[in-house]
């Protein structure tokens, strides 16, 4: 059980780092600050911080900056990377156009 | 940047066969069958595409297909990943702006 | 920890966020809200299509559906001080078929008698609405006054502002059982054995609301179903309307920041068995399943690539709309719960309407018809 | 058109994947591969480096080389690869969702086997968004499958082997790589590859970091300064420099995604989200599997261990192998893994600070943050010797599992041992006649000839070469020491190709006596300059 209030009273307030405008998500262009900024509003998990500031929602799905978003969540929330589980892994594992799925069956050539 | 004519340990270049595209309506040359970043670059084009929201330029970044930094407008489609996409003669390679192959 | 309150939340979706938040901005001073999950929003509230429409609902949900449109969604952003995303540009319910025709007049009519303007709209209509559906589209029911939301944002963003209103959150806080004191429902048991006491205890936790209120002798009957979403890379802007069809093909809308988002079913969902729910698989043939159905009417985003999918539990009630309510033969507890798949659009006002009944107030419509112990054999 | 179904889906043809598809089709099993890529072997054709290890885990064979010895291996035992097949979905019931050109074919496997390797870890500072800012990967796919340059000055960020190899090949490939730099205070790779990178003057900057990536439309310089103990940069110590790319190689983690999507149980790890396994690579949900990379990132080498003992396991599983069969082979396929998994850069000893050799020699302190071993430290390794008759100089001082030298040298002037991980031995009793083997067949590229008073007061360094253009018999240039900077002038005297060296070319260079133990590394005059 986690006690969102009593965890935000343990980390303490947001305070700007001169590195806050360092952008984090190439994709949806997310910055450090940002992701900073959310955790002290509450956001505690990658899932929630996916759909409070659309990190990792773009086009390659936080393959490439996952691992950066839970290390700064992790620092924010003074505790170690683990503790900030990752996104879950959803189908499609790459972008495939509509009309290609369209065409699916559910079977396979010969 | 240039190809690598001779590697000390591939030897020569595969020999490939030369055909025209067109980067933002410019003829360009490229080999048929390599990824359409490779002809860019090697034609000297950094920049891809400009962002969404920040309008920052971005270029080939993973390579793979992995982190889609470098999707251009290709043949009016938007989002095509250039370094995984095949060149084809008479490809038409537009810079990105935002999803759109016009400046916002 | 104080695991004392005046009110006691079970779920911290959309609606028991709302509920926090309402309860708050009316004066009540201690709110706890208990999410089983580690996320706020891990269940339906953030696994929708964002829809925020009247038509197209069944007559009892519609008053305080209409009640929210107008008082609630209009000033929901500056209300919570995130964007909500609230976009009031109409829902088009799509026919092809004479059939289907018949099905949206009905809906229509129906709407009509409680004061919704809806109206049907012919395929040359259909097409000055939104110019990019197909053009096998016969005819379509049409609701100006619907719309569509960011569901993400506005359950986070209940969540966010009632927090820094005072509410008290726990995640990863699931709860066993309720039990009664002196008769009245006071306390919630997590499975951990942590016991919260409260004067009020509102349940909002989704299909697993059946099994807590059963721990008091409540059943509310309903049952689950998974259920699919996809969403597209972004696109340029195409449309701002809300899409449905008059058989239920697919839902969905273009979002502000240009990917399309929709939710359909392969038909395969109601017999989808599955060792472990917590994992919500889809099947390997849902997403091209959707993917057929949406370009059967929106056949231009065919070109369109796909970057994720996933889905959700609908706890569907036995009769189609939610159970909200106090419950009568269980003192001290009120339930809503039962969305049977379309409770974003009207989280709000459930919201409001929860915090009414805890201050002992009037809802701000009836909703008699929704009481949770209304099942009734019919035989 | 129906599911199609298999005894075994593997996913990812690298070197995991394609090793245990050759292991179970070896014994009957029906497998079919799929790899996103149009070329089969994973990294292994980016990889244009001698393997490490023994003759077992083809030790000294160049990567590219292995992959096409994997692949025709595949062939001859009927495994199936269907290469440019992306998996994009992997559901229970071991059904995998895969696009093949422009259609999405369903097939179910018996068994799944996940080999789907990794993907670069990234790091961000300003101006990384800045096209030229690239990934090491992005780097090796640009030279090595497309033959194009990615620059033609680059700045490395990283010295772990990665970040080593790729310095080394953007050289090979015509780049000027000019400075290497890494936050960790030690290099992180092996002590034979630094030093390859670091004759060739390619300056090392351990404890420094990136600053900012300079340009506005495209990278046109690098800043980075000194990182103090809590990681913050040192005001004073920025450097500048004139840079095209920044390349960065700064660790891998595992491509899971499709384990966690098909719900077997991950653990959060520091390596990365990688499957509960068990040591034969079964995941949490029976009959799915993962090999190499995607269950923990190691060698390449090791990926192919794990690959055929994943190979055999699933084979038993699915009836086509006694368990006898497959617990005889395990254990033989677990000793060799484990002979991988010794030595100062073992799993175990990662992140650890190892003083001494085991022989008990202090390592060379240089060789960690400079990225070679100094002229005073060099004597004290066992590989090295004073002898005034040609002989090999084994310049490798850190335990590794390696022994092509000790089987290269017919004449028995090297030794190893039984201990693979144990340090080149020269054995002065046995002649040396100068064959060159010893140079080429050492992947660490850590062994010289040298050779006194073939004309008075001059000897001779025989050297690895592995750059264009190849100097000619005759040719004047600057002998290079191990760091890079030039020591004296000197002249070819001898270039030796041959198919047995492996594009490994021997170029022996004439140089003054006292300059046998400081001469390296050899430039054209007009590139080299004295400082």
């Amino acid at each position: 059980m986690i006690d969102i209030r009593q965890k935000l009273e343990e980390i303490g307030a947001f305070e700007p780092h001169a590195d806050d405008g360092l952008l984090v998500c190439r994709c949806e262009e997310v910055t450090k600050g940002e992701i900073r900024k959310a955790v002290h509003e509450g956001i505690f998990t990658i899932e929630e911080m996916r759909r409070y500031l659309r990190n990792g929602m773009g086009l390659c799905q936080g393959q490439t900056c996952g691992r950066l978003v839970k290390s700064i969540m992790a620092a924010e929330l003074k505790e170690t990377p683990d503790y900030v589980e990752p996104a879950s892994a959803r189908a499609p594992m790459r972008p495939i156009e509509m009309e290609i799925l369209g065409k699916d069956q559910g079977g396979a050539y010969e | 940047m240039g190809r690598i004519e001779n590697h000390p340990i591939l030897g020569a270049s595969p020999e490939g066969k030369l055909v025209t595209f067109y980067y933002n309506g410019k003829p360009m040359e490229g080999m048929e069958g390599e990824p359409i970043m490779a002809a860019l670059k090697v034609n000297g084009v950094m920049v891809h595409r400009y962002t969404a929201k920040t309008h920052e330029p971005r270029g080939v970044f993973c390579a793979i297909g992995r982190c889609t930094d470098c999707v251009m407008v290709v043949d009016g489609k938007p989002n095509i990943r250039t370094c995984i996409t095949p060149l084809k003669a008479g490809m038409k390679v537009e810079t990105q702006y935002g999803v759109s192959a016009k400046e916002a | 920890m104080n695991k004392t309150a005046d009110v006691i939340i079970i779920g911290g979706g959309v609606v028991g966020c709302a509920t926090a938040y309402y309860l708050a901005k009316s004066g009540t001073k201690q709110v706890i809200v208990l999410e089983a999950s580690k996320s706020i929003g891990h269940g339906g509230s953030c696994r929708n299509g964002g829809g925020v429409r009247q038509s197209g609902r069944d007559v009892r949900e519609l008053p305080y559906a209409m009640y929210g449109i107008q008082h609630l969604w209009p000033t929901l952003s500056e209300e919570l001080g995130v964007d909500v995303e609230y976009t009031q540009k109409g829902n088009l319910r799509l026919g092809k078929t004479q059939a289907h025709l018949e099905k949206l007049q009905k809906l229509a009519d129906n709407a009509k008698a409680v004061g919704l303007g809806v109206e049907m709209v012919d395929a040359k209509e259909v097409q000055e609405i939104c110019p990019y559906l197909s053009k096998d589209i016969i005819g379509a029911s049409w609701c100006p006054t619907d719309g569509h939301a960011n569901p993400l944002t506005t359950t986070l963003g209940y969540y966010k502002r009632s927090l820094e209103m005072g509410v008290s959150y726990y995640t990863d806080a699931k709860v066993a059982l309720l039990k009664k004191v002196r008769g009245k429902v006071r306390q919630v048991i997590l499975t951990d054995g942590t016991v919260f006491e409260g004067e009020h205890i509102v349940l909002c936790a989704g299909y697993e609301s059946r099994a807590i209120a059963r721990t008091v002798g409540v059943d509310l009957p309903m049952t689950k179903l998974i259920d699919e979403m996809f969403v597209t890379e972004m696109q340029p802007h195409m449309f701002d309307i809300m899409l449905g069809t008059a058989s239920a093909d697919f839902y969905g809308h273009q979002a502000h920041h240009g990917s399309f988002v929709f939710g359909s079913e392969c038909g395969y969902e109601e017999v989808t068995d599955m060792e472990d729910p917590s994992k919500l698989y889809t099947n390997a043939m849902t997403l091209s399943a959707s993917c057929r159905a949406v370009m059967d009417y929106v056949p231009c985003l065919k070109g369109a690539k796909v970057v994720r999918s996933w889905c959700g539990w609908l706890d569907n009630a036995f009769d189609g709309v939610p159970f909200i309510g106090d419950c009568k033969d269980a003192e001290g507890l009120t339930v809503a719960c039962g969305f049977t798949g379309h409770g974003f659009g009207t989280a709000p006002a459930v919201g409001l309407m929860l915090s009414r009944i805890v201050h002992g107030e009037k809802t701000v419509v009836d909703i008699s018809a929704l009481a949770p112990n209304r099942f009734k054999p019919n035989k | 058109m129906d599911i199609r179904r298999y005894d075994m889906i593997v996913i990812g043809a690298g070197p995991a994947g394609l090793s245990a598809a050759i292991e179970a089709a070896k014994h009957g099993v029906k497998p079919i591969v799929f790899d996103e890529n149009a070329r089969p072997g994973g990294q292994l054709f980016k990889q244009i480096h001698k393997f490490f290890g023994s003759k077992e885990h083809k030790a000294k064979i160049r990567g590219f080389k292995i992959g096409e010895e994997l692949l025709a291996e595949a062939e001859k035992f009927g495994v199936e690869v269907v290469l440019n097949a992306t998996v994009v979905g992997l559901y229970p019931d071991k059904e995998v969702t895969v696009k093949i050109g422009e259609e999405i074919q369903h097939f179910k496997g018996d068994s799944i086997l996940v080999a789907t390797g990794a993907s670069e870890n990234m790091v961000n500072f300003k101006g990384w968004t800045l096209p030229g800012v690239i990934g090491a990967g992005a780097a090796q796919t640009m030279m090595n499958l497309h033959h194009i340059l990615p620059g033609k000055k680059v700045l490395m960020l990283g010295s772990g082997n990665v970040g080593l190899v790729v310095s080394f090949q953007l050289m090979q490939a015509g780049c000027e790589v000019v400075a290497l730099c890494d936050a960790a205070p030690r290099i992180g790779g092996y002590g034979v590859h630094a030093a390859k990178v670091a004759r060739c003057g390619v300056p090392f900057y351990l404890s420094h970091t990136i600053i900012e990536a300079e340009g506005d439309e495209y990278v046109t310089g690098v800043t980075i300064g000194e990182v103090g103990p809590d990681w913050k940069i040192i005001p004073g110590t920025e450097k500048h420099f004139d840079v095209d790319t920044i390349c960065l190689a700064v660790g891998l983690s595992p491509m899971s995604q499709l384990l966690d999507q098909a719900g077997c149980q991950m653990k959060d790890t520091r390596g990365g989200f990688v499957p509960a396994c068990d040591a034969e690579g079964q995941t949490s949900v029976p009959g799915i599997y993962a090999a190499g990379d995607v269950s923990g990132i190691e060698e390449a080498s090791s990926a192919m261990i794990e690959g055929r003992i994943s190979g055999i396991t699933i084979a038993e599983y699915l009836g086509f192998a006694e368990k006898e069969e497959k617990e005889s082979r395990i254990s033989e396929l677990e000793a060799q893994l484990d002979t991988l998994r010794q030595g100062m850069f073992a799993p175990a000893n990662r992140g650890k600070k190892i003083e001494k050799t085991e022989e008990g020699i202090a390592i060379s302190e240089n060789l960690l943050v400079k990225g070679f071993v100094s002229d005073e430290e060099i004597g004290r390794f066992p590989g090295v010797t004073k002898q005034r008759k040609i002989h090999p100089v084994m310049e490798c001082t850190q335990n590794i599992p390696c022994n092509p030298c000790q089987d290269a040298c017919k004449r028995g002037c090297i030794s190893i041992g039984s201990n693979i991980t144990s340090l080149p031995v020269v054995d002065k009793e046995h002649e040396c006649i100068g064959c060159g083997l010893c140079v080429a067949s050492c992947s660490g590229q850590a062994i010289f000839l040298v050779e006194e008073d073939v004309e008075p007061g001059y000897g001779e360094v025989t050297m690895p070469y592995e750059f264009m253009p190849l100097p000619v018999v005759g040719e004047k240039g600057i002998a290079c020491g191990r760091d890079g900077k030039a020591v004296c002038d000197c002249e070819v005297t001898k270039v030796r190709t041959s198919p047995a060296f492996d594009h490994t070319n021997l170029l022996t260079i004439k140089v003054p006596n006292d300059m046998l133990m400081k001469a390296r590394f050899y430039r054209a005059k007009k590139e080299a300059a004295y400082d």
